[in-house]
């Protein structure tokens, strides 16, 4: 166990650094989620890729420097901390990409991956439909072959990003007379394939965050099959169990989450309006939390480094840091006594509005398989409790 | 001891709730988001023929002279409904206050037309926002020890967005002067306080047990994995859980409500028990009905939505759970 | 609503506290199951019963006074507050006394109530069995009829006070060929029957609170039946559900030991030795818990007394007594800081342990319904969840 | 940056897991339960000559001179055992401590005989108790701003009973003097203060992984309404909030350890964390493993008890997680 940074981790920490100071500074960002705020966004994802800092633990032929697990971590902790803005490529790059590394052929690697890393396809995810959310296995939107074309029907549902996103990567049923996970394809789908209308929905803070999304015999070339047809429920389950995946979230956002906490904290006990009770504790718990999940991440990365893998244990993961987040904000809201309510939009609320950082992860319990089947995962594939 | 309400008490709860569920369903809820004022048309016109905006104001005044025993159940109802009406900040708050500190003229001008409905009061006790003050006549502001009545066209107000959009919040920059100040005394301004917490205690129960019944009738209906959502333990836990916030913190809500009117010695103590207890409640109601419900209680679209935001904003109204037990436990003397 | 206290209740009231001040004072009680707690504890009885105080919610021609619900209320918070000790006869008034009411037949309460009010006769539950716990109705033991004795076989386990009380009350089959919640019946035994051997077993704290019941050929006379054969599952059920049962468990307790905590957060507040985080709020949050099932309580009462029913919300009051009580207990730990692991044996601890009020919590979410259960209960019969 | 445990450290802990395997089975440590001596005949020669006693002796006083981030994982596996021999104390604080600062005199009569575990120590860095005082050759106690190395027939010791009957607790009546006293500064103490609650901490984690494994293979075996109680929902969630916290504390210990050997800066930040965490774990771990355990497990007879009241003793000893918090709190500036 050495748990030193080396000289070239430090030069790493040192360089992105340096450059999110120079190239952070004095931006106003619209929310991600508006029209303008996307394009906005979408200009940041093609500054990081020039600086070679859109994917920095990509191969360097689709615009990466090909940095260790352990340097992205620290690439993410001073990207965070820098307070540099939100990524509207994270569905492509974190979901889609190691994905695609691992099942894409060479020509749909060479096709995507740049655009991808420079912003100039924005992905976003069709996977949930109305009645398949937990149970994705039930999913109904057929995809025929045609030809060299799929002939997709149906409807997907919040679709993150998907409003104005370039693409999407979708779960379909190629096999119509196919049950639960067997008969699933997983299908890239252009956003402005023929017959794909997109309806904008409005999240819980009103940004119009979601799509719905109506297939009417939407034609998809055949080329944009990600896998074995008929294997995409294994090659979706690849994608959530990814090392670089969801899961492996990294440390950055919460650690920097907990340090604005405890500024707050302390600006709150210096007007005097704190109750001396539960509240300092909580702030401390959320930053111990923090710092914990940053240790288990490292130490996660550097069993992944070494040829480890991380299984089911990724549920374990998924429920600390999502629900660290909400509890984190949570106590911001009771720091802030009666001014909590405040949206974003309130003038008081300085222009960061931390109900809006609670409403947004109020989001990571639920997404990504909602923490009640995470703890199923634990107890039976983790702990080998019986399923029945 | 007997702690059921009376038929009266009974009757009235059960009449605002008839009224409510005419006048204020979700769409009608949603029509007060969008809308210049936060309110529903009309319904301030109604609740006020109903008696309920008059109920505290004196009966020589055209009201009805009730206290907070005879508010939490209506309260109760109000929340339930998400009602966007100012009903708290005047009923409650504004009215028993003028009507007990009150300069003569300051009586004689307000407490008649309030009581009828015909003028709108808002009101702070120390925060720094009011709520639906821009659509109110005059406001009852605290500065420093005092209590001023202030009509609203003497401030200016910069408006400060809720979460919850029918809360049309302001902060208020206003002149105190000898004709706008109250003579209520520091016990007068804190029994406000105690009327403040008690009603929004009683508003987070009812928006509790709306996400409760909410959150019951979607997962019996929803289904995943060819059963009904409702089926899962864990769900079923969470609701249960929910459901006993709610049944222990009703009482204790009722219980201050009672000693607030009776002047009882636990009547501080108790109604800070009561807000610290539902404010949890709501909270804990909001989040595992968001969590019960999954991706479609995320969005704007679904009604859930209304009743999320108003617990938020509730739960942190006139004293968050952390303030309260801080003042519970000064008056446990620790 | 008149939440004030009656003329006749103040005067109940002044009547207990003052008969409680004045027969309270000075003795040292062993622990209640130790064999001399046992008989010390049984002797306490006797002193209640002489003065009209061991069951005052009974009829008077059994020691009662036939005090209201809400006097009984008044009764037990004053019982508690005064620091009286504990009732080693409960399980006999509290949970078999309703049920004897309600299905014993004028003889059978003539013959057990005098004894059991004055602590002649000390009570035990033998419900549970090896492997019948939470399943109750998959019990094993049988009782066969032979003439007007049944011959009892099988054994019970978790008996709490069987070591040495003097009668048991238990659930056997009675139809051997019945299964689940038929053929059962609730039968009075005798502990010195022919054929039952008793092996006192240790609880967490180191006293011999629990026995083990072994039935081998145990013959018990017919007359011992509660309500009618085969009707055993029914019978029990009304114990659980009973308004005066275990699950309207009086709030005095907690009112007491809420105080006591408020009182030890007080003292090492003064010492200096307590961080100034979380503490206090669990010590407010403990007393706001015990105040409100305070209020909980006589709010049910008063809907008993005026012919209300309590069905299977009292699952609410289960859970949330007995979870109070633990965290009440455990927070008086944190309090302790390291003194929290002395046992009521060490000098420190001053003859009285926050520990031994720990261990003795952590029995209330598991004994008479688990708490997991009484949340499906809660759910499915309360608020309409599907239970498959 | 790699925080695997060399091939040695991940060796000795594993050495170490099999003789507590063959030496201190429950039926061992009940015998430690009830003898003299709360400890297990032979056990504590068996750990000296493996080198587990003498791990942190410096090298030439016959020691194996490792620190912190070496004794983390051996920790755990005496915490796995419920090993009620004073490792923590001998080992992890006391020979460290006597090591940096001892006098000459002290250094040279007690570090080689504790090393080969001739000399039994053990001591309080400022806590009213001292466990298995009664068995030490000498004790290490504070007074004040100093320590003092005090032989064991120059103190009295009043018993005080623990819940885990294993821990023989005392209170100490001393008087500190010339003699006795060490060099140790405020800095050495502090580093004493973290390397007790690193320890601990560790034990805490192996304590809370016994009870969970414990309570798997138990709610896999027994049955209730036709199947396992291990499907139900609950038990599951229980068992994987248990299992949660022991996977989130034990990375923090790791670093914790790793950064009082290492000296670095955030030694102090990061031993307060790793006790704060698995106090709470284990402490969750005995709540839960009673709860779904059921009766069984609230009696003495059944084996879990030997790892709740040992899992509720390591909670509470070399701070609780309130007061490590609160260290935590300071370090942060709030």
């Amino acid at each position: 166990m050495d748990l030193t940074f080396s000289a070239t981790e430090l030069a790493f920490r040192d360089e992105i650094r340096t450059w999110l100071r120079d190239n952070t500074q004095g931006e106003d960002w619209a929310p991600m989620d508006t029209e303008e705020g996307f394009e906005q966004h979408r200009g940041w994802e093609r500054t990081l890729f020039d600086a070679g800092w859109s994917v920095p633990n990509w191969p360097a032929a689709y615009g990466g420097r090909e940095c260790s697990l352990i340097e992205w971590l620290v690439y993410e902790e001073e990207y965070y901390l820098g307070g540099a803005p939100g990524r509207v490529n994270t569905n492509g790059i974190t979901l889609l990409g190691p994905t695609l590394f691992s099942f894409g052929t060479q020509e749909q690697q060479d096709r995507f991956f740049p655009k991808m890393a420079s912003g100039e396809e924005i992905w976003a995810q069709g996977w949930s439909e109305p009645d398949s959310g937990s149970d994705l296995a039930s999913l109904k939107t057929t995809a025929v072959r045609d030809g060299d074309h799929f002939v997709v029907n149906g409807q997907k549902t919040w679709c993150s990003r998907g409003a104005w996103a370039d693409w999407i990567f979708c779960i379909v049923r190629t096999d119509p007379d196919s049950e639960r996970h067997r008969g699933l394809s997983y299908l890239l789908v252009p956003a402005d394939a023929p017959g794909l209308t997109r309806r904008p929905v409005s999240r819980l803070d009103g940004e119009p965050a979601f799509a719905e999304l109506f297939f009417d015999d939407c034609r998809v070339a055949a080329d944009n099959l990600l896998g074995e047809e008929g294997q995409g429920w294994g090659v979706a389950m690849a994608t959530a169990s990814s090392e670089r995946g969801l899961n492996l979230r990294a440390p950055g956002r919460f650690l920097a989450a907990a340090t604005r906490l405890v500024a707050l904290y302390r600006s709150v006990l210096d007007a005097g309006t704190v109750p001396d009770n539960g509240l300092r504790e909580q702030v401390i718990d959320a930053y111990t939390d923090a710092t914990a999940y940053r240790w288990q991440v490292y130490r996660k990365a550097s069993e992944l480094m070494h040829g480890g893998s991380m299984g089911s244990e990724a549920s374990y993961m998924k429920v600390f840091w999502s629900e660290l987040d909400v509890e984190l904000h949570a106590t911001a809201l009771r720091l802030l006594g009666e001014r909590g309510e405040l949206s974003h939009h309130a003038p008081l609320a300085d222009g960061g509005s931390w109900m809006t950082g609670y409403l947004f992860s109020l989001s990571g319990p639920i997404y990504a398989g909602t923490n009640e089947i995470q703890r199923n995962i634990i107890a039976e594939r983790v702990l080998g409790l019986p399923r029945k | 001891m007997d702690f059921r309400f009376s038929d009266d008490q009974a009757l009235f709860a059960e009449t605002v709730r008839g009224i409510l569920a005419n006048e204020c369903p979700p769409a009608a809820v949603r029509t007060a988001w969008d809308n210049d004022t936060g309110t529903i048309d009309g319904l301030w016109s109604t609740l006020a023929a109903t008696g309920v905006v008059g109920k505290t104001a004196p009966e020589d005044q055209a009201g009805l002279g009730m206290g907070d025993v005879d508010l939490v159940r209506i309260m109760e109802e109000l929340g339930w409904a998400a009602c966007p009406e100012v009903v708290l900040e005047h009923t409650a708050v504004a009215v028993p206050l003028i009507a007990e500190g009150g300069t003569v003229a300051q009586r004689d001008r307000w407490l008649a037309p309030a009581a009828a409905g015909d003028a709108r009061l808002s009101c702070s006790l120390g925060s720094d926002l009011v709520n639906g003050a821009a659509q109110a006549d005059a406001l009852v502001l605290r500065s420093g020890d005092e209590m001023h009545l202030v009509p609203v066209d003497a401030v200016d107000l910069t408006p400060q967005a809720s979460v919850d959009e029918t809360r049309r919040l302001a902060t208020v920059a206003w002149e105190p002067s000898e004709e706008t100040r109250m003579d209520a005394d520091a016990a007068a301004i804190e029994r406000a306080e105690r009327r403040a917490a008690v009603a929004a205690a009683a508003q987070c129960v009812g928006i509790a047990q709306r996400l409760l019944d909410f959150t019951v009738e979607y997962v019996q209906e929803r289904r995943q994995f060819g059963s009904p959502v409702g089926v899962n333990q864990a769900v079923k836990h969470h609701l249960a859980d929910v459901g006993k916030a709610i049944e222990f913190a009703r009482p204790m809500v009722y219980r201050a409500g009672w000693s607030l009117t009776a002047g009882a010695p636990d009547a501080a103590e108790a109604s800070s028990m009561a807000k610290a207890l539902a404010s949890d409640a709501v909270d804990l109601a909001c989040r595992s009905s968001l969590q019960c419900h999954g991706a479609i209680a995320y969005t704007v679209e679904y009604d859930l939505q209304l009743w999320l935001k108003r617990g938020w904003a509730m739960a942190a109204a006139w004293g968050t759970a952390s303030h309260h037990r801080d003042l519970v436990g000064r008056s446990l003397g620790v």
